[in-house]
């Protein structure tokens, strides 16, 4: 255990501490508290990290600990971090902790809420942490259930039906998952569970392996929307309430696109690359399916979960070019969309608290009621699409460009095709904008709705601010996550 | 096969065996079916008596021929209610029943009759009581007094919840 | 050089603080930051072109390209990284000093013209974000530079077209200028990953190029596909579309960007790329050159029947761009004395359309101000009104009819010298051409200045200094643009070339546009109260031609086959199919497995049925069916 | 003695399928516990008799028969008690009488 | 003759001791000791689990009639302590008007059919196995019918004792035939003379059949959905729980020791047997109203994740078998303690009768949702690693598209279990629970299962102590 294990005490803290908490104050104190604690740790993280790094320290993972705990089993509580999961801890304590503020005002069972989402941010990050595969999975599926409870207490709309729709999906992908995450295992001769060491074994037969790996993918590829797995989302997100599908949308399905990479991938290269190209036309069809699909929805958090389809869709994409810098562009994907779709869904989430509807028909002009909140809205909605110095640009270049280096013109052709969902986006996304922010108020009710609070506002610019700055400043984090594939990709053969 | 008196008894106490045990089954009243099941259980002890199992005869004719067949008339006395339709089901069920049963026994034969059991070896004398006696009471192989100790907690164990059933409170 | 950094600098620190703090500021100080770094910049522009051209040429005569910063910004891979820098050539000197200047004129214009509008610090902080990401544009060091400032240089036109955000019309003119360039930039977007993949380098550089086996294919295609990107920017056919309706933004943003700036930063990538075009794909070279003219004609014609003032000027904004693209098309090789002559022709036009183009759209901002419509039918008779303006407008039509001593004169001459050095046939074409912008232009003219004049609701009036400064300002850049030895700071190669003009050129070009002004002055400068219709030339034209005219004045049904195209196959054919798809059989299918679940435990509770000899039934057939499956396998 | 085996094998067997065919379509359930009484005999002749025919040697099958006649005996009488119970509560004995769990 | 050898079998010896104590105590005491029975009847439990704590030697005793290894005791002890909280949590419904004056009876028979169990469990001969069988079933039709004139206590009494019958008189013909093809009923002679003629697999189908009958797979099932509805909740509990696990483990012990030649055989049975379990049984759940009936089908479909551990037959198997056991006595009885005091308070019983628990029980609510998370494999709660186990050593053996098929059935069984937890939290209700407070029995009986369902998992020592007792035959 070294202090990685706060990521997962400091929840379990928090989870203490809110039992014993008997008012809303005390339980926003320890939200608070809690949710910063685990910010300045992920920043810090980041320093320390980065600093190793220029120390020299050239493992293929830092501050690795290991603590056995089901010795017959070769199950150890092993934790480790490199660039990549340096970058989700960071992505989902900024997550956790805007979420924190975006559900300041949560006034129903507040104490049970913020007990789940406490629960599911310790599913998160312990998932990120972990270095064996049944610590992950673990995890994985401590990050699944909260779900439930919490879009069925606190969502809206179908919030039954789209809660127990989102948890069937994804545990039948996580029933998937565990078949693979055996699988791996015993073919690699059921030695260890640490994915540090079976890679390094590297002895999976490859007949098994090309069981095992479309199985893996599939598992974690439900969680990344993977088409036709990626039914869930759409419902899922539109009952969510608004931190629940930030950290969804931010977070959770990026658990899909990691997975995918850090255990289907790296442990089963050969597979990966024979079978690659079924997952490539998926993921592309995702892509491009998800874009088209959100230009003819109607609902906001609709729009909102076909795009993430559609971008989460890319980061599979990227993944399974196994190349190095398409790989780079995936993690940055998956960042930039985690940061931009979390944006998202927090301004949904107020301009829904305010009106009370998510029908695009129903709102418009809201620049003009709710000046702060559009603008971030446009601002989430350039992001999305890619506009140059907010992340997006940084991260679908960077897999336009990795995707393109691939030697196959099949690849190549793929990339072009996905390529052409930035216009799709931008399609749907100015549809949106101009539809609701611009124009006259369509509804005279609107007229007396007021703009953000501080603590919407301290929740949005916090997003906004790790948005631009990504897509500002991207050298360092790509180099420190360029860095981190290279030793899985470097198991591959493309 | 010649057909000494062995044989004759063996297929006497056969033929009311096989015969009763349908007839058991099959009658309409219910207290005739309790006296073909009487009829069994004494054939049943006719055959440990002739394969010289006289101890297991005479358990047989107490405890079941003696003890539950009077249970059994017993309480079918007690239970009898005046409206009677048949004691038949409906045709279907029969027949579904009737078809199980008889796939089963033609499994049952078919496999028991065509398996290769070590030859048999029939020698005639009866059990000596001492020998019984001693496998009752004995602790080793072959000697079964803890499942006689057991037996007696099961026994004691029925007689409480016998009583808690059949109780009136 | 290193101060030029401030040039990128500034605008953008101007825009985070208007963006951030303009709310809290009064219209006027907001207003004034804005024009002050405008100021500074265009100052340090000149300081720039000035020390640039200064400087001693090298030993091949070319000015020294300079970078006086490069830095990796995102790695991609070894040799392909997306840089960040400050590239200093003599197009890019000369574009900081349009950008900067037309956006100062624009933003002092701007006090006047947007006094008192809601959101005046939004637009100033807008105007901020365009002129930093256009600035940013011209001086990429890489192709990827170029492109992502390239997108921001979109979205601020985005931004500023539906700067009224109220209106509907607004709202929709820039969804569809920036979905229309966003399409465009995917192609330009493929274009450099070609390049990039088989060039393996961003650079502009061919000398950077390491071309990969089947780079000699694929490279023309790359060319091309930047092209397309190009041509979105520059509205060329049939990607001109979104231009004219980008008109519906404030009038000086139209002058700025769609007409002086972003517009022609197609041309300027052409040009930026030029040695690459010749060097690996002269094809398609000429096959912009085509699309140049062809685009020039197209608008050209729809310009003459238009009868918003901005819109005729908006076509004629494509036109023009079509002879900058043309010009640059012709081009055969990198040598200025043979056949190298469009490149030079085409920055010289670019230079000069920027000046009387921006001042056509503040002219016609100021008439709109005075006479709040956009309609040529509601105007007439304004050179009594507004004197300063109209002598200005003047000036400006003479200048792109191509009228001597007025700079428009000297770039298109250049620009038919070269056309015609490339083929008389399209010399004689892109004269044609000349001729119908002369006369659309002086329609417009006369239309609004002398014809008859509308009974106004109140007097028009002259708009105030702070809109009659850049005017004025800018017809004398028109006037004197033109005698600048363009030649000597920019050419092919880079190398000095002395402009001449060439007689006979000149002499067709000159008599064809008198003749069109001759024409317009004929129909349209007559004085009296305004008939109901039958007067205007092209409307007595339709006689003759009328499935022309009423193509035309649809604007040949571009627009129609657009909205076709995407509300009719991309909403209607493929995204609610997919959206229906995606919610009954990909959802579906998923529900049905629930619901087939669900069912089965309804079908078979039967068997649950409650009596017990059912249950020994099951009981005796499952032990009957284990022995029978054992005894089978 | 000269009789096979087989022979008890067969009575038995077809003592059990008997009892077997009246557990499955008797109504009374008395009835059905004799037939289930007829089973386990055929199983106690089972026991005696592969215990005298084939392995005369140890008493297995033949204090497997004693136990086992002595644990029918216990089942049957918690069984009957059980079933008097029942009538007591529904006035008769008819299985179709208890299915009132199901589904 | 020297009865030595009984002093050996400490556990069982001293269980009767217990179940003697408590007879003699109801004999003797009048109404006014009753109230002492309860206290009397878990510490004496306690020390039961005390005695059988303390470490044991492997034992082999009566001739290889009763083989006794540590984990047995271990399974044992589990199986103790599974009854120790039956008997926690019987407290309301025992001091009931109508079960006050029956308490001593409930409290033997249950003890009889665990020292049935422990039994069965060291059996080293089919005679014993066989005795222990019946002694854990007849027992345990009179506690089944012990509400005797609740209408459905009656009825399921009824239909457990046929049908028990039923399937001891297959059993038992199913061991006459091992038998007549072997000649010895003795675990350990068995094994050279099991050669898998057709005989000896119709034998093996009807013993097995027998045993699937306790553990209820799949058709063998049937009764138990019934007879848990009617039984009374506590001994519905003490029946899913300690009445299976011990049949699973002594299965899984006839299989290894005896039929370990025929292990094609039966694990190609178990195989089908395990599919058509889970599924079906989680298939029945879904549509269940009452809430002890669902439970039925729930713990049908545990059954099956059980044989997981089963199939393999192998140390692995075993140790995650006994560990599933142990998880998944403390989730369903936490499950069944709640559902009991409610019963009890309310009478309620249906799954519609939970709408809005949480709003007035948030307690009761929270335990039984972390025991449906528990059964329904959910983490960081116990049944998450017992699964996880379970399946590890199904796969380990080979089994990959079984493990599957039972991994996408958890996907079903989780829609049931949400089912429940979704009354609970989110429908509405005019007319939920009252609130109510338990009684202090229950109350420890809930805290120590809640202990277990969190503790079980994240604490690896259990596991370890279990796996370290080794093979454990």
């Amino acid at each position: 255990m070294n202090f990685l294990s706060l990521y997962v005490l400091i929840p379990l803290l928090m989870l203490g501490a809110l039992w014993a908490c008997r008012n809303t104050r005390q339980i926003r104190g320890v939200m608070a508290a809690g949710s910063s604690a685990l910010l300045i740790l992920s920043i810090a993280l980041v320093f320390l990290y980065i600093a190793g790094r220029r120390a020299g320290n050239t493992d293929s993972m830092l501050f690795t600990a290991d603590t056995v705990w089901y010795a017959p089993l070769n199950i150890h509580y092993s934790t480790g971090v490199d660039g990549i999961s340096v970058a989700m801890l960071l992505l989902s304590s900024v997550i956790v902790f805007t979420g924190t503020f975006a559900s300041w005002k949560m006034s129903y069972q507040t104490k049970e809420y913020f007990l789940w989402y406490s629960l599911l941010s310790m599913g998160v990050f312990g998932f990120f942490i972990s270095t064996d595969l049944f610590a992950m999975f673990m995890f994985y599926e401590i990050a699944l259930i909260p779900m439930y409870l919490l879009i069925g207490i606190w969502g809206s709309g179908r919030k039954e039906y789209s809660a127990m729709k989102l948890t069937l999906m994804l545990m039948g992908g996580s029933a998937f998952l565990l078949s693979g995450i055996l699988g791996i295992y015993f073919g690699s001769g059921a030695t260890t569970m640490n994915i540090l060491e079976i890679a390094g074994l590297h002895n999976i037969p490859f007949d098994q392996q090309c069981i095992w790996f479309p199985v893996t993918f599939i598992g974690f590829g439900v969680l990344g929307a993977l088409f036709p797995f990626h039914t869930w989302s759409p419902d899922g997100h539109a009952s969510a309430p608004t931190a629940v599908s930030m950290l969804h949308a931010g977070v959770l399905m990026k658990l899909g696109g990691y997975g995918c990479f850090r255990i289907a991938m790296y442990l089963m290269p050969e597979a990966a690359g024979q079978l690659s190209w079924i997952f490539l036309i998926l993921t592309g069809i995702s892509v491009i399916y998800g874009a088209f699909s959100a230009c003819v929805q109607t609902d906001l958090k609709y729009i909102n979960a076909y795009s993430s389809v559609s971008h989460c869709g890319l980061v599979l994409f990227a993944l399974l070019m196994m190349n190095a810098t398409a790989a780079t562009g995936a993690v940055l994907q998956m960042l930039s969309h985690g940061l931009m779709t979390a944006l998202f869904f927090a301004l949904i989430g107020m301009i829904y608290g305010r009106t009370h509807t998510r029908d695009i028909r129903e709102l418009g002009g809201l620049m003009k009621i709710m000046p702060f909140l559009s603008v971030c809205y446009v601002i989430a909605g350039l992001a999305n699409l890619g506009l140059p110095g907010l992340s997006g640009f940084v991260a679908e270049m960077t897999i336009f460009t990795g995707s393109f280096q691939h030697a196959d013109p099949f690849h190549r052709t793929l990339t072009i095709i996905a390529a052409a969902s930035i216009v799709i986006t931008a399609v749907y996304i100015l549809r949106l904008v101009g539809k609701i922010l611009y124009g006259d108020p369509v509804n005279p009710q609107h007229l007396k709705l007021t703009d953000a609070t501080w603590e919407e506002r301290l929740s949005v610019i916090c997003l906004i601010t790790a948005v631009a700055g990504l897509g500002l400043a991207p050298w360092w984090i790509s180099r420190m996550i360029g860095e981190s594939v290279l030793p899985v990709i470097s198991q591959m053969i493309p | 096969m010649d057909f000494s008196l062995q044989t004759i008894v063996f297929l006497f106490l056969a033929t009311v065996i096989i015969v009763c045990s349908i007839l058991t089954v099959t009658t309409r009243k219910i207290l005739r079916a309790a006296t073909y099941l009487l009829f069994v259980l004494f054939s049943t002890a006719g055959i440990y008596f002739q394969i010289n199992y006289s101890f297991l005869g005479a358990v047989q004719l107490l405890i079941y021929a003696g003890g539950i067949t009077v249970l059994y008339v017993f309480s079918i006395l007690l239970t009898y209610s005046q409206r009677k339709k048949g004691d038949r089901l409906k045709s279907s069920k029969v027949v579904a029943g009737l078809t199980a049963t008889l796939a089963g026994l033609g499994l049952c034969l078919f496999i028991t009759l065509t398996h290769p059991f070590t030859p048999s070896h029939f020698e005639f004398g009866e059990l000596d009581i001492k020998t019984i006696g001693f496998s009752l009471m004995g602790m080793g192989k072959y000697q079964y007094v803890l499942p006689f100790e057991v037996i007696s907690i099961l026994l004691l164990a029925c007689i409480i919840g016998g009583i808690l059933i059949a109780r009136r409170r | 050089m290193k101060f030029t950094i401030f040039i990128l600098l500034l605008p953008a620190f101007s825009f985070l603080l208007l963006a951030l703090a303009g709310k809290r500021m009064k219209p006027a100080v907001a207003g004034g930051i804005g024009t002050a770094v405008s100021g500074i910049v265009t100052v340090l522009s000149c300081m720039t072109a000035f020390l640039y051209f200064g400087a001693p040429r090298l030993q091949d005569g070319t000015h020294a390209v300079l970078i006086p910063y490069n830095a990796t910004w995102l790695p991609f891979t070894e040799t392909l990284h997306i840089d960040m820098g400050i590239l200093l050539d003599p197009i890019s000197v000369m574009m900081l000093i349009v950008i900067s200047t037309v956006s100062l004129m624009v933003h002092i214009y701007s006090f006047g013209y947007m006094k008192g509008e809601k959101g005046f610090q939004r637009y100033y902080a807008f105007l901020s974000l365009f002129t930093m990401s256009m600035l940013g544009l011209v001086v990429a060091t890489n192709i990827f530079q170029m492109y992502a400032f390239w997108e921001l240089v979109g979205v601020s036109s985005y931004l500023l077209i539906g700067f009224y955000y109220t209106r509907p019309a607004a709202i929709a003119a820039s969804k569809k200028a920036f979905i229309v360039t966003r399409f465009a930039d995917l192609g330009f977007l493929i274009g450099i990953l070609v390049y990039g993949y088989y060039a393996g380098t961003y650079s502009f550089r061919p000398d950077m190029v390491a071309l990969m086996s089947g780079g000699v294919a694929m490279l023309p295609l790359a060319l091309g596909l930047m092209f397309v990107g190009g041509a979105g920017k520059s509205a060329m056919f049939p990607l001109h579309i979104w231009l004219p309706d980008a008109m519906e933004g404030p009038t000086p943003v139209s002058a700025l960007i769609h007409a002086a700036t972003m517009v022609v930063a197609g041309v300027y990538l052409v040009a930026r790329m030029f040695p690459l075009y010749i060097g690996f794909a002269p094809g398609v070279l000429e096959a912009i050159g085509w699309t140049g003219a062809f685009t020039s004609l197209f608008a050209a014609v729809i310009a003459c029947v238009q009868t918003d003032i901005k819109r005729v000027l908006a076509f004629s904004t494509i036109s023009q761009i079509g002879f900058m693209i043309t010009s640059l098309g012709v081009c055969t090789s990198l040598d200025p004395q043979q056949g190298g002559l469009g490149y030079m022709a085409s920055m010289f036009h670019l230079f000069t359309h920027a000046m009387f183009k921006a001042l056509l759209f503040l002219g016609a901002g100021s008439i709109i101000h005075a006479v709040h419509s956009n309609e040529m039918s509601k105007m007439g008779g304004l050179h009594k009104y507004m004197p300063v303006t109209h002598i200005v407008f003047l000036i400006a039509c003479l200048s792109i009819a191509g009228i001597p001593v007025f700079s428009g004169f000297f770039s298109k001459d250049e620009i038919l010298t070269a056309c015609f050095g490339y083929s008389p046939l399209m010399g004689w074409f892109m004269t044609g051409v000349a001729a119908i912008t002369a006369f659309y232009m002086f329609r417009l003219y006369f239309q609004i200045f002398w014809g008859r004049n509308p009974r106004y609701d109140h007097t028009p009036h002259e708009s105030p200094a702070t809109m009659t400064f850049p005017l004025v300002f800018l017809a004398a850049a028109t006037c004197m643009a033109g005698f600048i030895p363009f030649g000597d700071f920019i050419s092919s190669n880079g190398t000095a070339y002395h402009i001449h003009i060439d007689k006979i050129t000149a002499a067709a070009s000159i008599a064809a546009a008198l003749m069109a002004i001759g024409l317009a002055a004929l129909k349209y400068a007559r004085t009296g109260p305004i008939l109901p219709c039958g007067d205007d030339l092209p409307d007595s034209a339709r006689g003759l031609f009328p499935a022309l005219h009423k193509a035309a004045s649809h604007r040949f049904y571009i627009d129609e086959i657009y909205q076709f195209i995407t509300h009719k196959i991309i909403f209607a054919c493929i995204s609610r199919p997919i959206a229906w798809i995606d919610r009954h059989i990909v959802d579906g299918f998923f529900n049905a497995l629930g619901w087939t679940a669900l069912i089965t435990g309804e079908e078979i509770r039967p068997m649950q049925s409650g009596h017990i000899q059912q249950y020994a039934i099951w009981f005796l057939g499952g032990a009957l069916a284990i022995t029978v499956l054992l005894l089978l396998i | 003695m000269n009789i096979p085996m087989e022979y008890y094998l067969a009575v038995s067997t077809i003592m059990m399928f008997a009892g077997i065919y009246g557990f499955l379509t008797r109504r009374n359930l008395l009835a059905m516990l004799i037939s289930v009484e007829l089973m386990l005999n055929s199983v106690d002749i089972n026991f005696a008799v592969f215990n005298r025919f084939l392995f005369p040697g140890e008493l297995e099958g033949f204090f497997f028969t004693v136990f086992a006649i002595g644990v029918s005996a216990a089942e049957t009488a918690i069984a009957i008690a059980i079933l008097i119970n029942i009538y007591r509560n529904m006035r008769n004995i008819q299985v179709e009488n208890i299915n009132e769990l199901n589904g | 003759m020297d009865y030595s050898q009984f002093l050996h079998i400490r556990s069982e010896i001293s269980l009767i001791a217990v179940i003697m104590s408590l007879l003699l105590f109801d004999l003797l005491a009048g109404a006014r000791m009753r109230k002492y029975f309860q206290p009397l009847a878990c510490l004496l439990m306690l020390l039961q689990i005390g005695i059988n704590l303390t470490p044991g030697r492997s034992a082999y005793l009566f001739g290889g009639m009763y083989v006794h290894t540590p984990m047995m005791t271990a399974v044992k002890n589990i199986l103790t302590v599974g009854t120790l909280i039956t008997f926690l949590q019987a407290n309301t419904w025992l001091k009931r008007e109508d079960t006050v004056f029956k308490q001593g009876e409930f409290y033997v028979l249950t003890l009889s059919t665990l020292l049935g169990m422990y039994f069965m469990i060291s059996a080293g001969n089919f005679m014993l196995f066989f005795i222990g069988l019946e002694t854990a079933s007849v027992p345990m039709a009179c506690l089944v019918a012990f509400d005797k004139y609740r209408h459905h206590s009656a009825e399921a009494g009824a239909k457990y004792i046929l049908t028990a019958m039923f399937s001891s008189g297959l059993l038992l013909y199913g061991l006459s035939l091992i038998y007549g093809s072997t000649g010895t009923l003795y675990f350990e002679d068995l094994p050279d003379k099991i050669t898998g003629s057709p005989l000896q697999i119709m034998a093996f189908a009807f013993f097995f059949a027998g045993m699937a009958f306790k553990i209820s797979l799949v058709p063998f099932h049937l009764w138990t959905a019934d007879v848990y509805q009617g039984a009374p909740t506590q001994v519905t509990g003490y029946l899913s729980v300690v009445s299976k696990g011990s049949a699973v483990f002594a299965l899984m012990t006839v299989l290894i020791k005896v039929f370990a030649p025929m292990i094609s055989q039966w694990q190609h049975t178990i195989y089908w047997i395990v599919i058509a379990t889970i599924t079906i049984a989680n298939l029945f759940a879904l549509r269940q109203q009452n809430l002890k009936r669902f439970l039925a089908f729930s713990s049908i479909s545990q059954a099956g994740y059980l044989m997981l551990g089963v199939i393999g037959g192998s140390a692995a198997g075993m140790t995650a078998l006994v560990y599933y056991v142990l998880v998944y006595m403390a989730a369903n009885l936490a499950a069944f303690g709640v559902i009991s005091i409610i019963e009890q308070k309310s009478g309620k019983i249906e799954t519609a009768d939970y709408n809005g628990l949480y709003r007035t029980n948030p307690r009761l609510a929270f335990i039984l949702t972390l025991a449906l998370f528990s059964l329904a494999g959910i983490p960081p709660f116990a049944g998450f690693f017992s699964k996880f186990f379970i399946f590890m050593a199904a796969f380990q053996s080979g089994f990959h598209v079984l493990v599957f098929i039972a991994l996408i059935n958890t996907v079903i069984s989780l829609y049931y279990y949400l089912l429940i937890v979704k009354a609970m939290y989110i429908n509405p209700n005019e007319t939920p629970i009252a609130p109510f407070k338990s009684d202090g029995y229950t109350l420890i009986s809930l805290v120590l299962c809640t202990g277990g369902i969190v503790a079980i998992g994240i604490v690896s020592a259990i596991y370890q102590s279990i796996h370290a007792l080794g093979y454990g035959l």
